[in-house]
């Protein structure tokens, strides 16, 4: 079949408007089923005609799914919740501002103002080479042509490979890991909750898939528990431009501290593996430790351990540790 | 596809509403025969699906009530471009990049091309072409500060940037250089005349707080 | 001349249509009964099509028609075929399809088969020049000039030239191509206080346009109307006719505006041909939407430089010998920057000692064309930093060694020994360094802020900003409005409103007064210069100059015919013509217009000049008899190339930890001449800065070396600059002097900015890595990481196509 | 249901990708319909007759010459032969169960545990060649023109109860045999191909490189690895089944213990053709 791009392949289209109705769409189609949130990643797919669902279900209609809810134990955020939304709510902006500064740096306004937090997490690898319609692993054949030994690489992964060595593109899934958050998933008539470190999923585990969700999942939630309200908090992302741009790496960091030391601490790092990292080895390091300069080179130093880089992104290791250093160093 | 399919799926513990949705959003997914042979208005006619549920559904483009046949998977850009005549805005990569297709869905921007348009059924769209007073036919104040400072070169981008600015200055009446920079970065400009167009977004501002 | 306009800033008079989205470009328009094309582009760098089976497709409700390779004319190598039966690089057009809605044509684009012989492909230059190594073409790798023109030729280089080059990690230099030189470079580098030598490497970049190059087309009593995106109109019109090998006349082009083009649409698109002949084949107007995909692999690219220079120094600063080698990636069709790179280097240091070798070779990447400043941006961006090793060395001001080296009024430079019509490049380094003051922001080079590194730069470039011989037409109507006719395009610089200025002041006419005609070769456009190397600006005020002039003495005749004297005791202002004596023994221009078709002859265009062109002659004749006619070919002359010069100055923050280079100011300095729009200059000047920004700092062009094929096809992933990527304020100014040569005194600037922004800031980034230059293009954090941390670096000195 | 899996290569060209993963539930079905039917089968068919167990008293009329002089117990598996055969069964097993579980729907990280799974059985495959042609007799797994008729007598008795069971087998029965020789030629097919694979994937020794061979040559190598992959499971399913069925148990002992009794020599095995000393 010869290729064509640029022109969406005709598809059903069903636009619910309950929670109840979606998953029951979703659950009747299964695998032809295609869940539409704010479309960006999903209209790559479709306009390059490589995934081609029968069935979309648009969820812009759900209103449960959408705002961002204040409770006891938290802030519940509904998964089409706009990015727009995540990064201008007051609540976020003063006790969970790592969430908040994470979604100002997804991408553009624009993208911002239809892109969802669901979406943003949930959104597949920008490997160029799956991305290219390339019959890897990833898209169900049996190469990787990011690892080849000529390949070019220089935004692969660094830590995590096994066999693809794509990254996760999403910018708020470090944030949400240093936030402890937990998301909800729907599944027929069924709900199941799932740690936000939990949610994505290496391809040592499954190949073809960014997260746990499957035909007739829903993502509907994200919890963010009050645990970290208000702490210290990090979050930078190096980008080769300004904006509408991946991360080549991201940082997202919660720190409590008490008399110039850290209690507990919560490192995510996102752009180096096929998921984003939390950093636990390090996070166990740093509890207790003095802020500074001398912990900060110490966890950068850390972070990278086990690192191995591909032939083009060796830059990734400093990149990565200095990232964390900074994010440390900004305890204080 | 057929309606069955729909009432079947939906029925159950659904609302009358969802299921009245879901028959026009499927309904719509039928070609229209009547635009088989006019390819200036019949761009999405005629897929791969029949079917005779109802295809017509009505938007509401810069304060009009437009009835149209839209497909299911068909964008917004698409629908303005080739459906309604408003060709100002613009696909300059219809892969929601450059911005060049950036309109108001209720106020806020969004990329035409990358909305589908069965997403803005009964939201309010506004294009470049709906900025001037319907009335007095007086520029919008952003179109007015372009043509003070003589912004944009080739102009393609014109149009999404001016509506960038629009939404700007509803959002933001005193904008700081910066801020605007921000505004606007969902837009590209290969003339690389940001220099002017910041110019433009502050006089816009500046003109905007005094209407 | 009393100057009311010159040097004004006037809002172009397109301007409104533009920002209220009624400016129609080419995909703007319709036609009844219109049908989409949609082709199936090469999956394979170079291959040849063995079986096309379109039935399935055929047979598909709403597919009007199929074009075929078979349908174009298949030309030679290296001239470009439509559809191509033997690809030469992937996303090559092989065929097309026609249906009723672009959805059709797409869906039976993948019901078409076609059976491709995958041949051996070749992406980098030096691949190809290495013995036994595979040539783009099964005809050669290289176009060499030979008894009759030029041929083909299978250029290779020994297993020793390449050897010799591994063990130093530089460039391998084999028997070159093309060679000139001047003095004894060899002489003078032993004479050399100070010698800087290096192995520098620009890569490839797409021009991306906003507008992809799409048109429409459609045959009507043996007429072609065709609609496209062009950069220049009448010249367009000419290059359509004469590769569907028909009249000029019987062609009408609309081009009325164009979404950018920056090189890639000089005189149109290779591809604006196929609803031409594929309207002509169904018979049925054919749209074809060019879209983003198809753009980056059809939408032409900047060729790539692998190069080494050795430059010599004397004791105070002067550049006393020049030694460059260039290795040219031509892409599928070919280029010939290296040939202009040469040519700026020399005027740009006028060094009395050069030598210039370079080698132009075909690859299997997507075709290339001139990018804004084809040649000289690349070059200058590439020997800016090194001028500055060699200041450092000497332990001078780098301003001040430009100053030394720039050119004077007494220039001469390249291999035909030319001269120059006018120059200001040590005004615009002195004035320029005044404006974003040098003095004080020197000091900041190297300076440490928290992780951040200060660098300072500036470079020096120069281009081609003139030429001469064009014709002027004009119409002075019976309503007494001025109409000027403009063949030249519509692409943003505002030059077809600026270049009509001086027919205006001439005449003594208000702005308001005049009408610009553009766009639409119907309409009558005079033969024109094609819209590149920034000719227009000089070619057209020049042009327009000489019509209006002719003008103004029919006037001037007209009125002492009429109310008696002598012509000369005449003058024109506001719309009227009158006796220098007697403002009331006079008569309007609608008047004159009219006494004009009355006396008929060479007064209304019935009578035309001996030497204008024949486009112009035909042009003329559709208005003869609408109104006195100004028509004349530019005879000014003049002696010596027409350049223009930018003189860029920036400074940068280098984060140490990240490699992210933050550009915080910019100042553009130009010596133009005459300024005739100063804001629309300012624009040319930052603009074309800022893609000299992205080409040093982002853009780029990868391709993955197994397959052949490009990876970086999307905006993000080339990476053109964003909004927030340049300084939030930038500034410009001119010199101002105008040139002696030109009666308006004005030149071009639409080129030079360019190497002026990526030098300066190349050079800046090199200041504030302690004057390390990394040597190659773009400079993304990952090379200056790695750079900073001492890594193992991923790809050699010469590699191309990464990052 | 899919056989292939093709796709086209990054030039657009069909190549094969591997088998289709149906295979699998095929082998897995067909193996577990023939756990349930065959001893289903077996009971019905042999209702009433007696089995295939010869009578204790058949031994002395069997007995040859010098019966009586044979030890009591018989050495049937060298304690090396047992080792290869335990460790190859657990490769075998580990390589199956990383292999498919998680096409089947269970997921974990298989990659490295197959990889090494594979080595240990491709090491325990060149041990065994070299043991059996060193120190074993090789020739006691040859199949010659009695074992055809021995085979095809025995296969008649399975079928029919009434007719007379074949002659009594050498050291390995024929349907030993034959087995013996489909799971070499599939455990070949299966380890050279795996080697080869191996050299796309990243191992301690070496990072992957897919380019090795071409797209076309790869895809028939994961074809043959899915296929023999695929047929392993129902072979193996095949001999554990037997193995544990209770007339086969004295040989699945021997597999363990390394003897069978003199009786079960005498009855089952003919002295001419294995010889014991």
């Amino acid at each position: 079949m010869a290729t064509i791009r640029d022109m969406m392949p005709a598809f059903e289209l069903f636009q619910p408007t309950s929670v109840d109705a979606a998953a029951e769409l979703m659950d009747e189609h299964g695998g032809d089923a295609w869940a539409l949130a704010g479309g960006l990643d999903s209209m790559d797919w479709f306009k390059d005609r490589i995934k081609r669902p029968r069935v979309v279900v648009d969820l812009s209609g759900v209103s449960e799914l959408r705002g961002i809810r204040e409770t006891a134990q938290g802030l519940d955020i509904g998964a089409l919740t706009t990015l727009t939304e995540v990064e201008r709510h007051d609540a976020l902006r003063s006790d969970y501002a790592v969430l908040a500064d994470a979604a100002r740096h997804v991408a553009t306004p624009q993208i911002r103002n239809q892109g969802t937090l669901g979406g943003n997490i949930s959104q597949d690898t920008r490997c160029w080479y799956y991305r290219s319609g390339w019959p890897c692993y990833r898209a169900g054949g049996n190469t990787c042509y990011a690892s080849a030994p000529q390949a070019m690489n220089r935004e692969h992964c660094i830590m995590g490979a096994s066999r693809c060595v794509a990254v996760n593109p999403s910018d708020t899934a470090p944030a949400l890991l240093a936030l402890d958050a937990v998301v909800t998933v729907r599944s027929g008539g069924r709900e199941r909750t799932v740690d936000a470190e939990d949610y994505f999923v290496g391809p040592a585990m499954d190949i073809t898939r960014m997260t746990v969700l499957r035909p007739r999942d829903l993502l509907t939630k994200v919890h963010i528990p009050s645990a970290w309200a208000g702490a210290h908090f990090h979050y930078e992302k190096v980008q080769d431009r300004g904006s509408w741009d991946f991360a080549l790496v991201s940082v997202a960091g919660a720190f409590r501290t008490t008399g110039g030391r850290i209690q507990e601490a919560r490192l995510a790092v996102n752009g180096v593996a096929p998921y984003p990292v939390r950093l636990h080895r390090v996070e166990q390091a740093l509890a207790g430790a003095v802020t500074g300069e001398e912990t900060a080179l110490a966890a950068g130093e850390m972070a990278v351990e086990g690192a191995r880089p591909l032939r083009h992104n060796g830059y990734k290791v400093p990149l990565m540790r200095n990232l964390v250093r900074r994010a440390v160093r900004s305890v204080a | 596809m057929d309606e069955v399919v729909v009432t079947r799926t939906l029925e159950r513990s659904v609302s009358r509403r969802t299921f009245i949705k879901g028959v026009i959003a499927a309904g719509a997914a039928t070609s229209s025969a009547g635009y088989l042979l006019r390819g200036s208005t019949g761009l999405f006619a005629a897929t791969a699906m029949q079917g005779t549920a109802e295809r017509l559904i009505t938007l509401n483009v810069n304060g009009q009530q437009r009835r149209v046949d839209v497909l299911p998977n068909e964008t917004l850009a698409m629908t303005l471009r080739y459906k309604l005549g408003l060709t100002g805005t613009k696909l300059g990569c219809d892969r929601a990049e450059c911005g060049a297709c950036t309109v108001l869905v209720d106020g806020v921007s969004q990329y035409a091309c990358s909305t589908l348009t069965h997403q803005v059924r009964g939201r309010a769209v506004t294009t470049v072409e709906g900025l001037e007073d319907r009335q007095s036919g007086a520029l919008h104040p952003v179109q007015q500060a372009v043509l003070d400072e003589g912004g944009f070169q080739c102009a393609f981008c014109a149009p999404g940037f001016i509506m960038s600015m629009v939404a700007l200055v509803d959002a933001n009446p005193a904008p700081t250089r910066e801020a605007a920079a921000h505004a606007l970065s969902g837009n590209l400009c290969r003339c690389g005349d940001y220099d002017k167009i910041l110019n433009c977004a502050m006089r816009a501002a500046e003109l905007a707080r005094r209407v | 001349m009393a100057e009311k306009l010159i040097g004004k800033d006037i809002a172009p008079p397109d301007l409104v249509a533009k920002i209220t989205g009624r400016a129609k470009y080419a995909e703007d328009f319709r036609a009844e009964g219109m049908v989409f094309a949609k082709m199936l582009l090469s999956p394979m760098p170079h291959a040849r099509v063995r079986r096309i089976d379109t039935s399935r497709a055929e047979r598909m409700e709403g597919v009007v028609g199929v074009l075929l390779p078979d349908d174009v004319p298949q030309p030679e190598p290296p001239a470009e075929p439509v559809l191509a039966r033997e690809p030469v690089f992937e996303g090559q057009p092989v065929l097309a399809v026609a249906a009723v809605t672009e959805q059709i044509a797409a869906d039976a684009i993948e019901q078409v088969r076609v059976d491709f012989e995958p041949l051996p492909f070749v992406l980098d230059p030096l691949d190809s020049l290495r013995p036994g190594g595979p040539n783009a073409h099964v005809q050669g790798n290289v176009r060499v000039r030979g008894e009759d023109g030029t041929e083909w030729r299978d250029h290779k280089w020994t297993e020793t030239d390449f050897a010799a080059a591994a063990t130093a990690d530089r460039l391998p230099m084999g028997e070159p191509v093309v060679e000139w030189s001047r003095g004894d470079v060899d002489a003078a580098f032993a004479n050399a206080e100070v010698i800087v030598e290096e192995t520098i490497v620009h890569q490839s970049l797409t021009h991306h346009p906003m507008e992809p190059r799409t048109s429409m087309a459609y045959w009507q009593n043996g007429k072609l109307f065709a609609f496209t995106s062009t950069q220049s109109t009448a010249r367009t019109k000419g290059a359509l006719a004469n590769a569907l090998d028909m009249d000029p006349e019987d062609v009408v082009l609309v081009a009325e505006y164009c979404g950018g083009g920056f090189g890639s649409k000089i005189s149109g698109s290779t591809l604006m041909r196929l609803p031409a002949i594929f309207s002509r084949k169904i018979n049925r107007p054919v749209m074809l939407r060019v879209t983003r995909y198809e753009e980056t692999y059809i939408g032409r690219a900047r060729p790539g430089f692998q190069g080494w220079v050795k430059m010599g120094f004397r004791g105070d600063g002067k550049v006393t010998a020049l030694d460059l080698y260039l290795v040219e990636e031509g892409g599928a069709y070919g280029s010939g920057d290296n040939g202009t790179a040469g040519v700026v280097a020399d005027l740009t240091y006028q060094p009395d000692n050069v030598r210039v070798r370079s080698v132009s070779v075909f690859t299997n990447t997507p075709p290339k064309s001139a990018q804004r400043g084809p040649g000289g941006a690349q070059i200058i961006s590439m020997l800016e930093p090194i001028l500055d090793k060699g200041a450092r060395e000497l332990g001078m001001d780098r301003l001040e060694i430009r100053k030394l080296n720039a050119p004077r009024p007494d220039v001469r430079f390249g291999p035909r020994d030319m001269g120059l019509t006018s120059v200001h490049a040590v005004e615009a380094l002195a004035q320029g360094g005044e404006a974003f003051g040098w003095e004080e922001k020197k000091v900041l080079s190297g300076r440490r802020n928290g992780t951040k590194v200060t660098g300072v730069g500036i470079g020096l470039s120069p281009y081609t900003a003139g030429s001469r011989g064009y014709d002027g037409l004009l119409l002075l109507r019976p309503d007494g409005k001025l109409q000027v006719h403009q063949g030249i395009g519509n692409l943003g610089t505002h030059s077809i409103a600026d270049t009509a200025r001086p027919a205006a002041e001439i005449l003594g006419l208000d702005w308001d007064q005049v009408e610009i005609v553009w766009g639409d070769s119907s309409r009558g456009l005079p033969r024109s210069s094609v819209q590149a190397g920034s000719q227009t600006t000089h070619a057209h005020t020049r042009a327009n100059h000489a019509a209006a002039t002719d003008a103004r003495s029919k006037i001037q005749e007209i009125a002492a015919g009429t109310l008696g004297g002598a012509p000369g005791d005449y003058v024109l202002d506001g719309g009227r013509v009158f006796h220098r004596s007697n403002q009331s023994r006079g008569m309007s221009f609608g008047q004159v217009a009219e006494r004009a078709i009355e006396l008929g002859g060479t007064y209304d265009g019935h009578v035309l000049p001996e030497d204008i062109h024949a486009e112009t002659v035909a042009a003329a004749g559709g208005l003869a008899g609408q109104g006195l006619m100004g028509v004349a070919r530019d005879n000014y002359g003049g002696d010596g190339g027409v350049y223009s010069w930018v003189a860029g100055f920036a400074v940068v923050e280098l984060d140490v930890e990240t490699g992210i280079v933050d550009v915080t100011e910019y100042t553009g300095y130009a010596d133009c001449g005459t300024v005739v729009h100063p804001r629309s200059l300012g624009a040319q000047i930052l603009g074309g800065s800022i893609q000299g920004m992205g080409m040093a700092m982002s853009q780029r062009w990868v391709f993955d070396p197994k397959w052949g094929v490009p990876l970086a096809k999307r905006l993000y992933t080339a990476r053109p600059p964003g909004i927030l990527d340049v300084p939030l304020e930038m500034s410009w100014g001119a010199v101002g002097i105008p040139d002696p040569q030109t009666p308006v005194g004005a030149k071009g600037i639409g080129e030079p900015p360019v190497g002026a922004g990526a030098a300066a800031i190349a050079s800046a980034v090199a200041d504030a890595l302690g004057g390390r230059c990394l040597c190659r293009t773009p400079l993304t954090p990952d090379i200056i990481l790695a750079e900073l941390e001492g890594l193992e670096p991923p790809f050699s000195r010469t590699a191309t196509h990464v990052g | 249901m899919e056989i292939l899996r093709r796709g086209p290569n990054p030039w657009g060209q069909e190549v094969l990708i591997g088998v289709g993963w149906d295979l699998v539930w095929l082998a897995v079905f067909l193996s577990v319909a023939f756990v349930v039917i065959h001893p289903l089968w077996v009971a019905a068919r042999t209702r009433g007759v007696g089995t295939g167990e010869g009578a204790e008293g058949e031994a002395e009329a069997l007995g040859g010459p010098g019966a009586g002089d044979l030890p009591e117990r018989i050495q049937r598996h060298s304690v090396a032969a047992r080792t290869f055969h335990w460790t190859m069964s657990v490769a075998m097993i580990a390589l199956l169960v990383t292999a498919f579980v998680p096409v089947l729907g269970l997921q974990f990280p298989w990659v490295t545990v197959h990889w090494i799974a594979g080595l240990v059985l491709l090491v325990a495959v060149l041990y065994h060649v070299v043991h059996s042609m060193v120190w074993q007799d090789f020739w006691s797994m040859g199949f010659g023109a009695r074992d055809l008729r021995e085979g095809l007598a025995e296969l008649r008795h399975a079928l029919d109860p009434r007719a007379r069971p074949g002659p009594r087998s050498g050291k390995y029965p024929a349907d030993h045999k034959l087995y013996h020789h489909v799971v070499v030629l599939v455990t070949i097919a299966a380890v050279v191909t795996g080697v080869l694979m191996m050299v796309r994937i990243d191992t301690p020794f070496w990072s992957g490189n897919p380019y090795l061979l071409s797209d076309g040559t790869w895809g028939v190598l994961y074809v043959v690895h899915g296929l023999s992959g695929v047929a392993l499971i129902g072979l193996v399913a095949a001999h554990v089944y037997f193995a544990i069925r209770p007339e086969k148990r004295w040989i699945t002992w021997s597999m363990i213990r390394g003897w069978i009794s003199r009786d079960r020599y005498l009855t089952h095995h003919d002295p001419d053709r294995w010889v014991v000393k």
